[in-house]
């Protein structure tokens, strides 16, 4: 467990990997009400303006509104996509929060620890990990021991942090100018509470200078899918709202009819996903966003996508389930049923986004094959990915348009013709003269009229299932493998395990790991490759039956590769997973 | 065109006497009389024996899932405005498992033409009861549940909100092909309610009797009066004609204008730091 | 191939394993008016009456009335489930209709061949593998050469077969007489043709005598799927009609509610699993039936049952998929969805009927299983099993009632204790006094109140899926081995393939057969255990995918068993599956 | 017993001033009003802030999935008649996505009691529009799609045959309390439109403006007169009451008289050789 112990910036210089680079984790604790949530985003975006990379998750208590909410931000040098197991910086507006983030929040010695001061009473022990004395401030306005409103408390813990970072206060304004622009009195308010706390005393200072990096982004996972999607030819979406992907929905209706494109909110997913396909039925790149009860819905419509060969993407933001589970929780459990749900034998496509970055070059690749095969395309996104903010670097252009196979008079093969390269034909644009045809979820004839003959279903299954050899062909090098090439330690994992996967491999010299990008059909030939050389390999996932791994062990020999899986919940951090591997090591 | 040029190569398989034959005709006359060409039609279904008429149609033509045509119908139209889309199911189809998509697709207002192919009856599967079967036959035929009253579909349309509303009877050829076209030219969602009798799962006396029940509105009925409208559909007879038709201000909104060559071309989405700033 | 020319009752006495039988089948082509369905029914019935087994499959054309229509009807000395491949009386009412049986049909040298007197004109080739002179009558009535409305087809045709098998025309006609009973007029017409057929000139003979069995019951599929679930205690059943499993609901409606049950035609399938789940929460044994389309639009519903630890058992009698794909074809390609589909980990289990004969067994312990693991059960049937009429000897009354473990004042546990055997507890049925609790899709605590914590999340998934371990420790011997123990070819198969398979090891001693009555959790031990001494092993299904090949290389090491698998279609028959594992074995 | 009798330990995660808190202390004293037995009790709701509330009553509660409650309270009660069931719902679990439950739960006429708690928006979910959305609201809040126009669920249900159609504001806790206890009386399926405003998603105002459109029914409102009752509904203010009351003549047909001991008695079923014989 000792490797665990050492957050990121103090791996000896030694042994530290080139990619290694400072980073700061700093944790915000309060209650609903105290604007923890856009102190957070504004640290966020000032590190994004000084040339940080970093990121946010945030977690609420099971009210609307009020009760605990709790912000764990990183700020680096580099990109992150893991939030840090060891809090640099902690900051506590109520004594009585604490408790709840017992475990959650991990101080070190040098650790700097900010605290209300009218806040009397015994601090628990794990405070004491932290060598330095608590700065205490009076956030809260207290009349006769009562507290009542007065400045802001997220405005006057961002001027004491800009002081324990070392960031100007003058960014801080902008910044705040920025966001609040559109309510002129509260941004005057906000900020004279945010003066006020700057002349107070001087704080302990746990500073991070300021990146070489330009023109950083700063997105959620939610609107990394939506805008990587519009980027690649989107030009419709339906969806029906449900946490956590409502966002995507959401920031297209934004974004899309700028772009010529037409957002709808449909009933329920079933007629979610229909519009999807009647839109692409019409020549239109299409897509829906949900999560598991919404995709369990989707299950018949996804068939007839498959059946009729219409394009369609379904981005999926996993959740724990089964049922409506723990809505805002992260979970990997959608796999088999993305793999394998549908009555009948029905050629699919599922994709795996690891963070906020990869979301949109996902997206780019979900929809060129939907569109060039002409079947239905998962991308699995989960609410750890979906509901964080993270800053990115600059986007290249995407390297040209998906494309679909489009169909005109006199080109000749029949819409379901057999013989087409890969199982796929001219697509038939409704607006098409002599383009003509039938479209049906029954099985039918190359033309596309009804048939009950076995033979040509046996031949149509055929034709459909042909499409998986071209896409695999096409992504058999669609994973990422990284780590020391000769390490004999293996970890397969998937999906938002990325992040932390991306620092094992830098406190583990020995370590490496296979992330598949495509799930199915899966790279395993680029699978049985890298194994080569492993002593020990490990599936590592949020499920509980750890459904990787036994799908991988339908596919090839896994014998003596250990299944490391977990309900989901809270994501995995570096502790846990090194307590994790030990245990299936034993 | 004539009302022929509308039709596919494929032969129905419909029984002999089955009223969905004058559906697919009246349909083609209607077409024909608009002149629509048939590269910028499409007819939508579901899945019954109603819900084969599309493929009998030359058009782009979707036979999809049973009870979900409404929504498809709607993402192709509110894609690809220009192409004149038409909907055609059984009351299996639209009135019980795809009832929910109903009221939504009349409030949405995109604008389709919704043709139901009526006859009391589940008729690819055999003849169990639909919504609209009546408690007697349901009864005599000793058919699963409670005793569930009949839906009146022209009420719960009306109700709904929907800005154009006819019946008609499949017996009834030169009217079934006038409130088709009527329907079609209505810039709006549109509800056809079709009479058509299943010769073979219903009693056999079933489609005549449903057609002495049948009436034409009276003249002096006020097409544009919604309490009037839901009175006609109320009464225990079929009233047959236009019972409503609000002329709507707005065409529906949030259509694209593009062509398909327009939707295909390449953008880059909410790049500026700016937007990506913004929440 | 050679094996397959022999029918039944022609292998040579020598290597004639005992449990073969005599058996004829005789096949009835005609169009939609003929009445062809009721001469076979008729047949069929007058067979179960003197003691003899047989089963009877039908094919229509598209058109929902008219068009073609045959019948394949065996009926033989012992129980059979497989309609046989050679045919030896074969009546067909007019040439026209002759194609299309082209391969359906295989005559051999002894065959007897009734044909309408009328139909001049050439006769197709395969006809004269006959070595009999067909037999010609005036089934249809002509004035000046058009066919007019004359006697009824099928009795003339019943009279002739009656005279062909050597059966008692009294039987016949008091079999007719309560068929038509309830048409007094219809009758008299009906006996009065068959009379006249009887004084014409003596037909060709191919006897088939009476057999000893007694109280011999005539049931399709569906009815027995329907009276075994009923016989179990089945209390309450909502569907949604789908070909082919209409039948299901159609037979509870008759019989269900003289039994204190109720019945309900839903307005969808996702209403049909919601009542059930109702009626399940009420402490009624319940269940729904479906095939395809409605199974794939329950997979939500199927998550709540998990979850909510609520019994329900669903009847999914296949068809040939995706979508809405071929309604009335039979496929083996469900078995995907049924393991798998769902978002999020949810335990479930899964049976396969064999035959006619097995489903009210099967029917039987499904309902055990979800009553006493309090989770859904689905049960694959297919169109071949649902849609066919067997013969099957008389009933056992159950061993015993399915119970649900039923909780009462004072009891203790919580709803969902995490301690109780098997991770089950005590259901809580509304009207025990004190027993008030929340059932939930949501996660919950024991007491079933919501939330949102990982750790009980993981406590919660372990008590559902230690269900799994209980089930397969108790079905562990669920499946159906036969064939020489010692033979060195062995047939992993499941469902419908049963019939055909129990004909195969007759025909090749040094074949065995191995068929999970369960198919989730899968008996693995006892096929491991049954593999050894193979030298090949062969898994045969109708899924284009190998769905069961697929699933069991999750399961154990398959390496070396060949997937034998095809789309569904028409059922396979004997010279297929020859051919099949031949090039499988090349 | 008294209504807090009715409450279970759980203690709402609403937002202070949330309407569901009147529903859910209208709901308990209406329940302690009829003395019910908490044991006969089931409280069933779908999936939204609005469908935990069975889950802070004394009962069997079944919180089930969006959309899906009247189905499933529909399967308790067939089998299970002797257990009063009341349905409780949001406007987006009851009129979007379960919508096509609701016109066959009425006409199916089980007796069972169907309140939705109406805030015209997507609470759960942080504030999408729902059907009951207005338009103008829609439009300041930008949400997505054509200009739906928002659904009249009360004139849906009159439509769709419901013998007992109430609607009241959960502002107003002795006319919830009086509206609930008459649902729940009659002898059918029963529906009540309670308007509950959402103070977080909504404009901050709108519980108030909602107010300000109610009005009681007139004393001479006819309640058994069915097109009376449809002219209240489309009036744009909110009528409060009860619209509508029609006294069945039967109750509902086909549900078993058994007690759960009596399903539970084993059978055999069909094995006489004549219903085994029989088609
Ligand atoms: C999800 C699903 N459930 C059930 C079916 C079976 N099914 C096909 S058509 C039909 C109903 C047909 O009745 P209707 O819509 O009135 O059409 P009709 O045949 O009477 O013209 C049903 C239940 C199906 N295809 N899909
Ligand atoms: C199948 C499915 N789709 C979507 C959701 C997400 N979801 C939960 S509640 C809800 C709507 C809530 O609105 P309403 O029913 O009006 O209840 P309210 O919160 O306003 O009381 C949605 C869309 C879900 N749980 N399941
Ligand atoms: S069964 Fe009825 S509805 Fe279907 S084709 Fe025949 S007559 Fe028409
Ligand atoms: S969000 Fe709205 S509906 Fe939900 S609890 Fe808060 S106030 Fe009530
Ligand atoms: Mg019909
Ligand atoms: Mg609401």
């Amino acid at each position: 467990m000792s490797a665990t112990r050492h957050a990121l910036r103090e791996v000896p210089a030694a042994d530290r990997p080139p990619t290694a680079s400072p980073s700061l984790v700093i944790a915000l604790v309060g209650s609903g009400g105290d604007g923890i949530a856009l102190l957070g985003d504004l640290l966020l975006r000032m590190a994004a303006r000084q040339g940080l990379y970093g990121m946010m998750v945030q977690s609420y208590g099971p009210q609307i509104r009020g009760g605990e909410s709790a912000v764990i931000l990183r700020v680096a040098h580099e990109e992150v996509s893991y939030e840090g197991d060891r809090t640099d910086v902690f900051l506590c507006f109520r004594l009585a929060d604490l408790k709840r983030f017992q475990g959650a929040v991990r101080l070190h010695p040098g650790s700097v620890v900010l605290l209300e001061e009218s806040d009397a009473g015994e601090l628990p022990g794990w405070i004491g990990a932290s060598d330095r004395e608590p700065y205490r401030y009076p956030f809260a306005k207290l009349e006769n021991g009562i507290e009542v409103s007065g400045d802001p408390k997220n405005m006057l813990a961002l001027a004491i942090l800009c002081r324990v970072l070392g960031w100007p206060a003058a960014l801080a304004r902008e910044t705040l100018g920025h966001r609040l622009g559109h309510r002129p009195e509260a941004l005057t308010r906000n900020l004279a509470a945010f003066d006020r706390a700057l002349a107070g005393p001087e704080p302990p200072s746990m500073p991070i200078q300021a990146g070489k990096a330009k023109g950083l982004l700063l997105e959620s996972g939610n609107e990394a899918v939506a805008r990587g999607a519009a980027a690649a030819g989107l030009r419709f979406f339906a969806g029906y709202p449900i946490t956590p992907s409502s966002e995507i929905m959401e920031t297209l209706i934004e974004e899309l009819p700028a772009q010529g494109g037409v957002v709808v909110q449909a009933e329920d997913e079933i007629a979610a996903l229909g519009m999807v396909l009647g839109a692409s039925f019409g020549g239109v790149p299409s897509m829906t966003a949900t999560s598991g009860p919404g995709l369990s819905l989707m299950t018949e419509m996804v068939g007839l996508s498959s059946m009729a060969e219409l394009p369609a993407v379904i981005v999926d933001c996993q959740r724990a389930g089964p049922a409506t589970g723990m809505p805002s929780r992260t979970e990997q459990s959608d796999l088999n049923h993305a793999i394998y749900a549908g009555h009948g034998d029905l050629p699919r496509a599922v994709l795996g986004i690891f963070d906020v970055v990869h979301a949109r070059e996902a997206m780019y690749k979900a929809i060129h094959i939907s569109e060039r095969y002409q079947l239905p395309v998962f991308v699995l996104s989960d609410a750890y990915i979906a509901q964080r903010r993270q800053i990115r670097g600059p986007l290249q252009a995407p390297p040209g348009m998906p494309q679909r196979m489009v169909w005109s008079a006199g080109m000749g093969p029949a819409r379901f013709e057999l013989s087409g390269e890969h199982g796929v034909g001219p697509f038939r644009v409704p607006g098409s003269p002599e383009g003509t045809y039938l479209a049906a979820g029954i099985e039918h004839t190359q033309e596309g009229y009804p048939t009950a003959d076995g033979a040509i279903h046996q031949e149509m299954n055929q034709k459909r299932f042909r499409k998986l050899e071209g896409i695999a062909l096409e992504t058999k090098d669609w994973y990422r493998a990284f780590g020391r090439p000769n390490a004999r330690t293996g970890i397969i994992a998937w999906g938002s395990q990325y992040g932390l996967l991306r620092e094992w491999v830098e406190r583990n010299p020995d370590g490496r790991v296979f992330m598949p990008e495509i799930l199915h059909p899966f790279p395993i030939a680029a699978l049985e490759a890298w194994r080569r050389g492993l002593n020990a390999t490990f599936v590592v996932e949020l499920s509980f039956q750890g459904q990787l791994h036994r799908y991988l062990s339908g596919l090839t020999d896994m014998s003596g590769a250990r299944s490391v899986a977990r309900s989901g919940g809270m994501p995995m951090n570096s502790s846990e997973l090194e307590g994790l591997l030990e245990e299936a090591t034993r | 065109m004539k009302a022929k040029d509308y039709r596919s190569p494929l032969e129905p398989v419909w029984c002999t006497g089955c009223g969905d034959f004058g559906v697919l005709k009246g349909l083609t006359q209607a077409l024909a009389d608009l002149e629509i060409p048939p590269e910028r039609l499409a007819v939508i279904s579901g899945i019954g024996c109603s819900s084969r008429l599309p493929g009998y149609t030359r058009s782009y033509a979707f036979n999809t899932l049973h009870g979900r045509a409404l929504p498809i119908a709607a993402g192709l139209k509110l894609s690809r405005p220009e192409i004149t889309t038409v909907i055609v199911g059984g009351d299996g189809d639209g009135f019980s498992i795809g009832l929910g998509h109903l009221p939504h697709a009349v409030r949405r207002n995109v604008d389709l033409t919704y043709a139901v192919l009526d006859n009391g009856i589940y008729g690819l599967t055999k003849g169990q009861s639909s919504p609209t079967t009546e408690i007697e036959f349901k009864r005599t035929r000793g058919l699963a549940g409670p005793d569930e009253r009949p839906l009146n579909p022209v009420l719960l349309v009306l109700s709904s909100g929907c800005g154009f509303v006819a019946r008609t009877h499949a017996g009834n050829l030169p009217h079934v092909r006038e409130m088709l076209r009527e329907a079609i030219r209505y810039p709006g969602f549109s509800f056809v309610h079709v009479l058509a009798g299943c010769v073979t799962y219903q009693t056999p006396s079933y489609a005549q009797e449903i057609y002495q029940r049948c009436t034409l509105l009276p003249p002096e009925h006020d097409r544009t009066n919604l309490g009037a409208a839901m009175e006609a559909a109320r009464g225990d007879r079929f009233q047959l004609g236009v019972l409503y038709r609000q002329d709507p201000e707005v065409t529906p909104e949030g259509t694209v204008e593009e062509s398909v060559a327009g939707v295909w071309q390449p953008r880059l989405a909410g790049v500026s730091e700016d937007t990506a700033h913004e929440e």
